[in-house]
């Protein structure tokens, strides 16, 4: 299988499926002429042409609408937004619109519609830049939620994403999209609600996705080496959510940690834990813990920022927690 | 270096190239608009006094008054083209063929209802007639329709896309963000606002700063026209040009209906902000008074003939309140949260 | 003391803050010359004249960054959406704006401001207009939540929240308005952070705000001709939260069940329930167990609303489950 | 009825009341003005430098080739009057009178920061300067400005809110709002656009319909005025009309000056959307340049003692560059997230 980058991955996704289905086209600022302003885009404009490839104005919640309305009448839209923190500026279109219309109209008129586009904190980019809304989307009836960790999971989500009947939010990582792996080639789809086990373990399990996922592996690899055996979990969709993996992991290890790099209060760790206790408390020999940023907007200087993000000791330190080491 | 040069070529309006006799028309046009805008304003009554009696829920926007507004415009569409309204939609989804039945029935929150009783009065579609709703936020619904038009460029259709607002509309940032799309992108969209001077309680005066709306178009140097919608052919006219051109040219319209509701913004509205004198001012210029007398003095439609029809719309809407009386109850909104 | 209503209590509160501070201004929707849409602000334009009353255009985006504007210099205003639903249009000043300001300044400028509006389902007014967002607000470090569901309540949390330097998103619940209670007259300031217990019980705890304390209330009245004690706690207020007076009484009680009206993924129940299994694991005799809405866009039809919100019988249900009586 | 007739008082450029002779100056004007180009050309330099051996994170936007705006525009007002901008603010705080010390450890993500290092190059902040920051949101700030003008009438005070925004932030919705609301309630705001012709790599023609900006003005009837933003002096006299006029009578004016950044949008960006020629070409009215040009040719300045100032500059930005290399570590965020 050739290696490629999570950017690459994406790119693939969009080349293949644009492909396939001439409904599909991609519309966001900087897709089309720039290549895109993380190049997820790159060399789409030039076999797609402006038709398909559309550049926009800095108007996130009219072209979000756009494509609300473009998807009621049969196109498959796929949104950039150039970060998830401007979706904020066009959260009503997929709130009050796109995640709605389904139901409001009793079944005439569906939204095959993706919002997707990098989220969450990258580097030094500072308070307004550096958000994590997973929560916000997960908590709306209506729309599904992914967020893929690895260059093959960016593709084979995205791909079924583009050919769900739902608005799909897909939220990629700005900083793994230089992140490369084995990704097959052509038909290669992830099915939404299926956690994947990224490494088996018995004394406590780990979820985690997006970014985090990696920095989560890494403190299995630590915990490995204090002689602590983790199973990391990945839900790669987290709405629908595969809580019946997690559950399995839990019954089998009585321990959880959730790690996420978005705020604590209300982020989709609450959720997890409060269906883990529900399903599994029995198992349980320790609280689910969960590993989050601190509850501050994001400074932008580089040591601010580190200590605020969870890191590996973070993570090292929960694990011990939940396993009465400290 | 010289500041630059003040130029413009958005002040187009529609009058210097508008036909002579713009207005003129003939029993066989005006007779069936007359009566969809009956049809329409006694639809309107039953429902206001259905929500008296606790028969209708939630809030009720009547556009008793506006008749001529949506009627003409609908007139001026073809059926592929899209329309796109506000929660206040009852006359646009009825001019557009969906039956008094239908309406009602949603509005009773019946399975039977346009939308099987999932919508309510603010919340109508019919796929059927592509007509895109019936929407309750504010703004949110004009880029929708600008997508529906951008959609019928793409497919290369020569399909117009028709969206309908209040003039309380046209300040807030989905509407701006929607006008400029699609004036940069040239889409078939024709923007409709319907004036009614009020956004809620609040007088145009107190929500913008010139009273004319359709100068928001010159900001692209969009097209735009400007009339008054008490005259129901008029209407069709007017709004005839502007979809006309935007479906041979793709260059969007912004329009500006000047109207009136009779009543207040929603039924739990008394309409204190207003006096009754301003109110029977304006109902002078009632649309169905004035297509009623255009009919008989001017195109001499015999008085009869016009009491026939009263009759028809009379046993239409009651057939409709039965319906929508003994209609099942709406009971499943599970199957329409996800598409499988 | 005066019976008055949560509408009245709400009016009060902002009267007499802005009698009390010159600098305290209203702005919205249908404010001042309407009276208010729910008639909350009935009589202060008479009072404080269109110069402390602002009517605005509909345009909460551009208003509510008008008001975070003016906070920063000074003044405090009091934004009125006329729903929490159309607070989507303006979330973008909430949570990258208002919340961030005194973090991205470093302390120089602090945003004393007040969101305020009704919030949740009303009656059969359909899918755009019957949301709750509190777990929204609460996600964000910056933002003060409250949710009044008495009175009383009413006119001391917000003349609390007027008099906060910070921004407070102020949730208030269009179908309490016309509920009445006893409220003290002029200096009435309920404190953020202090839960309070509305219903003293034994068996189980309880936990809900807003209308559905109401709720809660009547079903702990059934569970009671059932034979079950039950302890209500309102947090009254949601950020700052009052997790220690939760914990307490699920210490004592060993079981715990949350309602919201909202729904159930990534609401502020879900982290509730986490912190409580994280707080009193050991004392749990049944996992934490929440009530709310369906997971749903909210149909129009009465009888389906109905079903969709949180009944008096689910409460009752849920009890029964978690005392592993059905 | 007949349509409304057409008639506005929007259509006012500055330009036929304009006094003779606006763009004369003397040394005393403009040499401290190019001084304080010359100190932010070579601080933004300083930053490009210290951005490329990592001292500086995140994104860095430059606006090398835009100085005279922010210059001549800050000339323009009174340190009473407010000013709020984008992540594009170096110059704006700088010309507003915060040290390039302050600046540069702030982007060194220094405690001796303006904020502490906790904002970084977009989120400069200075109470004590009016300077309302420093927003990366495009359009988010301009109702914040708004909202300063609001005060400053509600306090009847004569104190002017000036903000300062990009082309590509014309069309967003907030942009909309607040210059409609700024409109309707008639508040001393002075909106100015740096058109510095590209939004990231997307030209003007790709983000709006019409190329004139302050067509947005139109719709309200609003006063407006647009320009070239390669003299310094020029800018401060235009701007400083439309500042008396917010001043004494809270008239809002919505400016376009047209300028040009030599450099990409942010330090990731190429600029590969741009031929050299055209970077050339508007490079011949390098504001800095033409400054020079006005000193030595027009009032016969000395060139000694521009040298001298240019040595002055050097200093001043090797010792802020200094300062921020020897500064401490920004070392708390807790404190500023919650108002005790
Ligand atoms: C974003 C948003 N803000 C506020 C409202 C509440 N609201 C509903 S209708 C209305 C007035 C609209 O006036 P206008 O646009 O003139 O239309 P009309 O009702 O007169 O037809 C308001 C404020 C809303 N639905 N959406
Ligand atoms: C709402 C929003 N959307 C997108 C962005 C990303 N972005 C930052 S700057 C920029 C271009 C802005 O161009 P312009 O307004 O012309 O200002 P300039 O950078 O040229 O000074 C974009 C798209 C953003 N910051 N905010
Ligand atoms: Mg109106
Ligand atoms: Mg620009």
């Amino acid at each position: 299988m050739p290696i490629i980058s999570y950017r690459e991955a994406l790119n693939a996704a969009l080349r293949e499926e644009m492909q396939r289905d001439e409904t599909v086209f991609l519309m966001g600022e900087e897709v089309g002429h720039y290549q895109g302003a993380y190049k997820v885009s790159q060399g789409l404009l030039e076999e797609f042409s402006e038709r398909r490839v559309v550049d926009t104005p800095i108007a996130e919640l009219g072209f979000s609408g756009v494509g609300v309305g473009a998807a009621m009448v049969g196109l498959r839209p796929v949104i950039e937004f150039m970060s998830f923190n401007f979706s904020l500026v066009a959260i009503d279109q997929i709130i009050n619109h796109a995640a709605k219309m389904y139901q409001m109209s009793a079944g005439q008129f569906h939204i095959p519609m993706v919002f997707r586009g990098p989220s969450g904190p990258a580097v030094q980019v500072g308070a307004q830049h550096s958000q994590s809304f997973e929560s916000y989307y997960c908590y709306v009836p209506g729309l599904k939620v992914v967020c893929p960790s690895t260059p093959a999971d960016a593709k084979g989500l995205l791909k079924t994403a583009i050919r769900d009947d739902n608005p799909v939010v897909f939220m990629e990582s700005e900083l793994l999209y230089n992140s490369t792996g084995e990704v097959p080639e052509g038909e290669h789809l992830v099915p939404f609600g299926k956690a994947e086990i990224k490494r088996a373990g018995k004394e406590v399990t780990l979820i985690a996705w997006s970014k985090m996922v990696e920095v989560v592996l890494e403190a299995a690899t630590e915990l490995e080496a204090l002689g602590i055996d983790a199973e990391v979990l990945d839900p790669r969709s987290l709405r629908p959510l595969d809580i019946d993996s997690m559950v399995e992991s839990v019954k089998k290890t009585g321990r959880c940690v959730i790690v996420e790099v978005g705020w604590s209060m209300c982020g989709l760790g609450a959720e997890i834990a409060f269906q883990l206790q529900r399903e599994c408390l029995d198992y349980l020999d320790a609280p689910v813990e969960r590993v989050t940023s601190d509850d501050v907007p994001m400074p932008y200087a580089k040591n601010l920022e580190q200590e605020v993000m969870p890191q590996v000791k973070d993570i090292v330190a929960a694990v011990k927690h939940v396993l009465y080491l400290d | 270096m010289l500041a630059g040069a003040m130029s413009s070529r958005a002040d187009i309006r529609i009058e210097p190239d508008t036909p002579e006799n713009l207005e003129a028309t003939t029993e066989e046009e005006l007779l069936p608009l007359y009566k969809t805008m009956l049809s329409i304003r006694r639809l309107e009554e039953a429902s206001a006094k259905a929500y008296s009696v606790g028969k209708i829920g939630g809030f009720l926007h009547l556009a008793i008054g506006q008749e001529a507004v949506c009627t003409g415009a609908v007139a001026a569409l073809r059926p592929e083209d899209y329309i796109t309204s506000t929660y206040r939609e009852h006359g646009h989804i009825y001019a557009r063929g969906v039956s008094a039945r239908a309406i009602l029935a949603e509005m009773w929150g019946k399975k039977t209802g346009v939308v099987k009783g999932l919508g309510g009065s603010m919340h109508m579609f019919s796929k059927e007639h592509n007509f895109l709703g019936g929407h309750g936020i504010v703004g949110g619904h004009v880029p929708i329709a600008v997508g529906a038009a951008f959609k019928a460029k793409y497919h290369g259709e020569k399909r117009v896309s028709a969206v309908f607002f209040g003039d309380g509309s046209a300040t807030i940032g989905g509407f701006a963000e929607g006008l400029a799309l699609a004036a940069l992108w040239k889409l078939p969209v024709v923007f409709i606002c319907e004036n009614n001077q009020y956004s809620m309680g609040t007088p145009l005066y107190r929500t913008t700063a010139a009273p004319d709306i359709t100068q928001r178009a010159l900001a692209h140097d969009m097209d735009r026209d400007r009339f008054d919608g008490d005259d129901v052919i008029k209407v069709k006219r007017r709004i005839a040009l502007a979809v006309e051109r935007a479906r041979e040219t793709n260059r969007p319209t912004l329009i500006e209906v000047r109207t009136y509701r009779f009543r207040g913004h929603s039924m739990s509205d008394p309409g204190l902000y207003r006096t009754r004198e301003e109110v029977a001012e304006w109902k002078k210029g009632d649309p169905l008074v004035r297509a009623k007398r255009r009919l008989i003095e001017e195109l001499g439609v015999d008085e009869e003939k016009i009491k026939a029809i009263a009759a028809e719309v009379k046993d239409e809407i009651a057939d409709a309140v039965r319906f929508a009386d003994t209609s099942p109850a709406s009971d499943s909104y599970l199957p329409y949260v996800i598409k499988e």
